[in-house]
């Protein structure tokens, strides 16, 4: 498979890809809206459309046309390139998902995942995506920092100081969390992880592989990492208006919410993969007969059923649990989940070193 | 030929924005220039086959150690650098020594370019395993005791930037 | 196909202006960066030989290149709050007595 | 090494250190009685342990003797080592039961005499110290740990001379003592080197085996410049002219010091160092050579000077000088054995003499000076007669110790055909005439006539009394916390006129001393008097073994000569004794004459040949010879030259200046460090560079 054809092929999944992410994002935050209502015994948004199911693409117009105001103060280059920089690298992670085995479309063999390719008789992704997911969340840092000081306002300052050190924190947690998973299975290409557990259920690295005390490292570093409540200090609207994006009104204010949402996905796609089996269906141990058309779609689906579910919990989570306070929420990050991951790692280790 | 294209496009970005680094006169431009020279040089190592290399040096020091940089520029609130008079002897003494020692350096590289040879990507692929073994078998000792230092680094900055009270 | 001396010329280059930065910085904190900078340099020259050698020795340098300038990197910026507390600047022309 | 018992040797000397330590550390607190127990103890064992030693040996096979006990390897330098070891022949055995017999005996006497004097727990400290060291001296089995055991009695005397050390020609007279013996144990030294340089080590045993092949050297080698080296260290040791004038000082210290180390024990280490080594000096006749004409010389020249002292306690100084000359005479003509004899008899009846002097100082409280003295026959009965054993046995009575061996020495000195002349026998017989002149008179004036009352007090006794009461004893007192409160008055109470005889404690050792004086010389008895000399007997192995060689180089069959002329030697030996008895009877009348029937015959004959008179009661001003010639210049050389000249000038000048040019030029650097880190980076770029230039230059060469 050529390079062109690669490119080519590589542009048209990006097209999709991206497609859906952001349809799925605008349609993630009215779900969210939606359940949290009924968590809260409203309605919730049911004007626009049946169901207020148009009510995203309302919200989409406003912020397109609503007047941008970019304050006198403020250090203009930097303000400006802030959201860019956050939604930029939150689409950027995407990439690197693979959400299926390849499909066979004209001749070509075209693997799920944009930045792989098929080198003939195998799927050939990028051996380390892991690590560049890692990396591209860790410089998202810079999106909220960067514009919480460049907005010149001491609500965004105190925002974007919090939501830096919050990340920084959390990081770690984050990435010691994956070691495990790591040592399973011996490879930082997801793909090769998501094979790893292939086959059956118990195969799945949360339940088979005793890696459930990882994935709620990861699930809580995770929520600190996308500012969501419990985490959501940065942009705590009940002490600091809306914390580093106060300033930002219109499409630079849309480039931010869905930047978080897109990092909503981003994990949870990244969950799936790392400990609940990625594309592999729960009942694969039971060898059901099934049209190759359901064959060729059930990956995708059971993907996106997992990541539906993450999505969920999120919203979910939400709706339930009230905001740490910030020194809770250091102290929890360095001295409970730090430790937690570690002792996480040493035991995973052990335990293959005596299987071996 | 790719890989030269690469390599100038990369090695420009590095240049510019340490040069960049070098002019802007607000820490904050020059943190960013210096975050943009690490991304390129991820680029440089990944071309060099060194990809965990790469992936860290965009982990720690673009996410960690320049996300502190800029954390600390915004908790001082540093603004531009005001104009003082500098000390003499690094005007006088220092850039003419700097230049001496660029010169010197180039002419050493270029003096036996030809015996350096050529990197071809892909001829050195370093997996991350084989790194992961060499620094935890041949070098284990020297990982150790960076653990320690990174350790007592730790103990330092919490006392030295602890509010005495 | 590129001659590793391009490699060691840009780490050279990127040397020189890392010293050139600290040597005509005011910040402290700029200062600081030009370290890493240099630090940076030095990390290419060591990719550069370790593939010129097929050597993984050279890429395990860099990592400890790079634990040591996060060291460096914590204690070197509680240095400068320290720093600032008490004498109310980052310039380093400001700070160059001993005593307060 | 030999297959014979092990004695544990190294006990010995350890015994009294331990006393030593314990009195040394913890004796302040203690009580007097405790000090005094703890210091007899310790010696007392060891002087047990000795006789233990002296039974075994007598039962060691004669092929395990010399017997040597090594301890340890001590010093390890290249090829050169050192054994901590232990040698014990017969030479070694005597001066073993000498010094630790007489030092216990002088312990016990001790106890008494200090009584009342301050810093008793230093005194018995010192004693036992300095048994410690004399023992080693006696039983080291290299020259080199004889040197620690040489160097220790050294210290151990200058402690006890200066024990008074408040007063200041005690403190002068430790120092002198101290220095003089340096310049012979400089001597020494070098010995010792030329030894090492010759056979590479200092063992006994090793050093004779390699002196043995040697053939005997009449030119000025390298045997005869060791000897005479070795020599000249024991004439600093044993007061030997040149380095006489120490010991007659040396009477500042307590008078049982004066007894055990200044005239039975230390200073005779010199001769027994000679007679240890005497293969060494049988190889070099013209080093045995100066040892007599030195002996003889030390013996007349110091007897002459005692004719006339008035101190009590340096007529017995001067005594013993001679009489170590004596015991140089006897070693210089290879008579070692007839010098060891004397050496031990002359330990009994001098240390006896000493205590009995003693005696009568602490019973008149402290007099010292003969001319004070007098009439105390009846009053101290006890003292007066062991002092009477010991003065006969001094002056060579018949049968008294004295008298066998000083006629041997004569004896050898006359007929010993290779090293032996009639001049040093003469000299020999007129000392023993001068012997026998001063000591009776030492012996009348203290004992006969009438009682001469002091004409002042002694406390200010011009001869510097070693028992100033009050003033020395009563300061040290203070000054080593003893309350002296009992010490002055138990002094001033018999500041003058009342006499006491001393207590049992002193009067037992004196009794003791008395009976060895009187007996110990019937071990010697020669075959001239119908004995058989068994000491000469016992001492041959150590000593005719090794000079054998030299005999046979010589070609000079000892023992046929001995039987083919026997009976006319027997005749000639029988002569020589009678006239030295005939010569002490002489002295012994002309004392009588002089100090007790015509007491003022002395000062006429004083005042007629006045010249001569003054010359022996100024000892010759050599003490003013050796102060102008040698103190004098290197005091005011070392004052102008190396002090300020050297010291001031040079030293601290380059010190000072030293200082001063760092301090310039940091004056001028420290402006390097601005604290602008900004121009330490600037040096550190040039430096930088140049190291980049360096390296390129260091590789493309």
């Amino acid at each position: 498979m050529s390079l062109t054809t690669y490119i080519i092929f590589a542009i048209i999944k990006l097209a999709i890809v991206l497609f859906v992410l952001l349809t799925a994002v605008a349609y993630i935050v009215l779900l969210e809206r939606k359940v949290v209502a009924r968590m809260q015994n409203r309605w919730g948004p049911n004007r626009v459309g049946p169901f207020g199911l148009l009510q995203p693409l309302a919200d989409g117009a406003k912020f397109i046309f609503k007047e941008d105001i970019i304050p006198d103060s403020v250090y203009k280059p930097l303000y400006i390139a802030a959201p860019m920089i956050a939604l930029i690298l939150a689409l950027t992670s995407i990439s690197l998902i693979p959400f299926g085995e390849n499909w066979k479309i004209a001749g070509y063999h075209v693997p799920l995942e944009i930045t792989a390719f098929w080198n003939g008789n195998s799927i050939q992704d990028i051996n380390i995506g892991l690590l560049i997911i890692l990396g591209i969340t860790s410089i998202g840092v810079y999106g909220v920092a960067l514009s919480g000081w460049s907005s010149n306002s001491k609500y965004s300052l105190l925002g974007s100081l919090r939501a830096s050190a919050q990340l920084m924190s959390y990081e770690l947690s984050l990435g010691l969390s994956l070691v495990g998973v790591l040592l399973i299975s011996g490879s930082l290409s997801l793909r090769q992880i998501v094979d790893s557990q292939g086959g059956s259920i118990v195969n799945w690295n949360f339940f088979g592989r005793l890696q459930f005390i990882a994935f709620f490292i990861y699930i809580m570093a995770a929520y600190a990492e996308t500012n969501r409540i419990p985490f959501d200090l940065p942009e705590a609207e009940t002490e600091l208006v809306a914390g580093y994006h106060t300033e930002y009104s219109s499409m630079k204010f849309a480039m931010f919410f869905m930047a978080e949402y897109c990092n909503m996905v981003t994990v949870a796609c990244l969950a799936t993969i790392l400990f609940f089996g990625g594309w592999h269906s729960p009942f694969e141990a039971l060898h059901i007969a099934a049209p190759a058309l359901w064959i060729a779609i059930s990956p995708v689906f059971w993907f996106v059923v997992k990541v539906f579910f993450f999505i969920f919990l999120y919203i979910w989570i939400r709706g339930t649990l009230p905001r740490f306070r910030y020194d809770q929420l250091m102290a929890f990050g360095w001295k409970f989940l730090l430790p937690l991951s570690i002792a996480n790692i040493i035991v995973t280790s052990l335990v293959l070193a005596l299987r071996s | 030929m790719l890989h030269q294209v690469l390599f100038i496009i990369f090695g420009v970005v590095c240049v510019a924005g340490a040069l960049n680094l070098l002019l802007q006169r607000h820490p904050i431009n020059s943190a960013l220039s210096l975050i943009v020279v690490m991304g390129a040089l991820a680029l440089l190592f990944l071309l060099l086959g060194a990809e965990f290399v790469a992936a860290v040096q965009v982990i720690v020091y673009a996410g960690a150690v320049m996300v502190l940089f800029v954390f600390v520029i915004m908790l001082l609130n540093a603004g531009v650098e005001e104009h003082t008079r500098g000390s003499r002897v690094a005007i006088f003494l220092g850039i003419p020594g700097l230049i001496a020692f660029f010169i010197f350096m180039c002419w050493a590289i270029g003096s036996n370019g030809s015996a350096l040879g050529q990197a071809r990507i892909g001829s050195f692929y370093v997996p991350t395993q084989e790194l992961g073994i060499a620094l935890f078998r041949e070098f284990l000792l020297p990982f150790e005791v960076t653990s320690v230092l990174i350790l007592i680094a730790i103990m330092g900055a919490v006392v030295l930037a602890r509010r005495e009270r | 196909m590129v001659p590793l001396s391009w490699y060691l010329t840009l780490g050279a280059i990127l040397f020189a202006i890392g010293v050139a930065a600290f040597l005509v910085k005011r910040n402290i904190i700029t200062i600081f960066m030009s370290i890493e900078l240099m630090l940076n340099a030095v990390n290419l020259t060591f990719v550069a030989f370790a593939n010129h050698w097929h050597q993984v020795s050279g890429q395990v340098f860099v990592f400890f290149v790079m634990v040591v300038a996060a060291a460096e990197a914590a204690v070197g910026l509680a240095i400068i709050i320290a720093v600032f507390r008490t004498r109310e600047t980052l310039n380093v022309d400001q700070v160059n007595l001993l005593k307060l | 090494m030999n297959p014979s018992p092990n004695f544990n040797l190294w006990l010995i000397p350890i015994l009294p250190l331990i006393g030593s330590a314990i009195n040394g550390i913890f004796g302040k607190r203690f009580a007097r009685s405790l000090v005094a127990t703890v210091a007899l103890v310790f010696s007392g064992a060891a002087f047990g342990y000795a006789l233990w030693v002296t039974a075994q040996f007598s039962s060691l096979p004669q092929a395990s003797i010399p017997h040597i006990e090594r301890l340890f390897v001590w010093i390890q330098a290249g090829n050169f080592s050192v054994d901590y070891g232990f040698y014990l022949d017969q030479l070694s055995l005597v001066m073993l039961l000498v010094v630790t017999g007489v030092g216990f005996v002088i312990h016990i006497y001790s106890v008494g005499y200090m009584a009342e004097e301050g810093g008793y727990y230093r005194f018995f400290s010192y004693l036992n110290l300095f048994l410690f060291f004399m023992l080693t001296l006696v039983l080291a089995h290299s020259y080199l740990l004889m040197f620690v055991g040489w160097e220790g009695v050294g210290l151990a005397s200058y402690l006890l001379i200066g024990f008074f050390f408040l007063k200041q020609s005690a403190a002068q007279a430790g120092k002198k003592a101290f220095i003089t013996n340096r310049v012979g144990d400089f001597a020494f030294l070098l010995g010792m080197f030329l030894l090492i340089r010759q056979f590479g080590t200092l063992d006994y045993d090793k050093v004779f085996r390699g002196i043995a092949p040697m053939p005997v050297e009449h030119s000025l080698g390298f045997l005869t410049i060791t000897a005479l080296l070795m020599m000249f260290g024991a004439c600093g040791k044993s007061a030997q002219i040149p380095l006489y004038v120490w010991l007659p000082d040396a009477m500042e210290g307590p008078t049982p010091v004066s007894a055990l180390i200044h005239a039975a024990t230390m200073v005779t280490a010199g001769v027994y160092m000679i007679a240890r080594s005497n293969s060494l000096f049988m190889h070099a006749p013209i080093a045995m050579g100066v040892v007599a004409v030195i002996g003889a010389l030390t013996a007349i020249f110091a007897a002459s000077i005692g004719l006339v002292q008035n101190d009590i306690k340096r007529v017995l100084a001067y005594s013993t000088v001679s009489q170590l000359g004596y015991m140089f005479l006897a070693c210089g003509v290879a008579a070692f054995s007839a010098g060891i004899f004397h050496l031990m008899t002359h330990a009994f009846f001098k240390a006896l003499l000493f205590l009995a002097a003693g005696s009568v100082i602490h019973g008149l409280g402290g007099e010292q000076d003969m001319r004070h003295m007098g009439g105390l026959r009846k009053l101290i009965p006890w003292t007066f007669w062991t002092m009477t054993v010991a003065t006969f046995a001094i002056s060579g009575f018949p049968p008294l110790s004295g008298f066998f061996s000083k006629d041997e020495i004569l004896w050898k000195a006359f007929s010993d055909a290779q090293h032996g002349s009639w001049i040093l026998w003469l000299v020999g017989l007129i000392t023993a005439g001068m012997t026998s002149f001063y000591m009776f008179r030492l012996w009348f004036m203290t004992f006969f006539g009438e009682r001469r009352q002091p004409l002042h007090d002694a406390h200010q006794e011009p001869t510097g009394a070693v028992h100033a009461p009050g003033a020395a004893p009563a300061d040290v007192g203070h000054q080593s916390g003893v309350a002296h409160s009992t010490a002055a008055p138990g002094h001033s109470a018999h500041g003058g006129g009342h006499v006491h005889e001393s207590p049992w404690i002193m009067l037992g050792p004196l009794v003791v001393l008395a009976i060895g004086a009187f007996v110990m010389g019937w071990v010697g008895i020669p075959q001239a008097l119908g004995g058989h000399n068994n000491f000469d007997q016992f001492l041959s192995p150590v000593f005719h073994t090794s000079s054998e060689p030299a005999r046979a180089v010589e070609n000079f069959p000892a023992e046929p000569q001995k039987t083919e002329n026997a009976g006319e030697e027997r005749g000639l030996e029988l002569t020589l004794a009678g006239t030295s008895v005939g010569v002490a009877v002489l002295g012994f009348l002309l004392a009588w004459q002089f100090y007790y029937r015509r007491p003022e015959l002395p000062q006429r004959i004083a005042a007629s040949m006045s010249g001569a008179y003054r010359t022996l009661i100024n000892k010759y001003w050599v003490d003013e010879a050796y102060y102008a010639a040698l103190i004098n210049p290197i005091v005011d050389g070392s004052r102008t030259v190396l002090w300020r000249g050297v010291d001031v000038g040079v030293i601290d000048a380059l010190v000072n200046g030293a200082g001063t040019t760092s301090k310039e030029a940091s004056g001028v650097t420290r402006r390097m460090q601005s604290g602008s880190i900004r121009s330490y980076a600037g040096w550190v770029a040039l430096g930088a560079a140049c190291v980049v230039a360096f390296m390129i230059y260091a590789g493309t060469r």
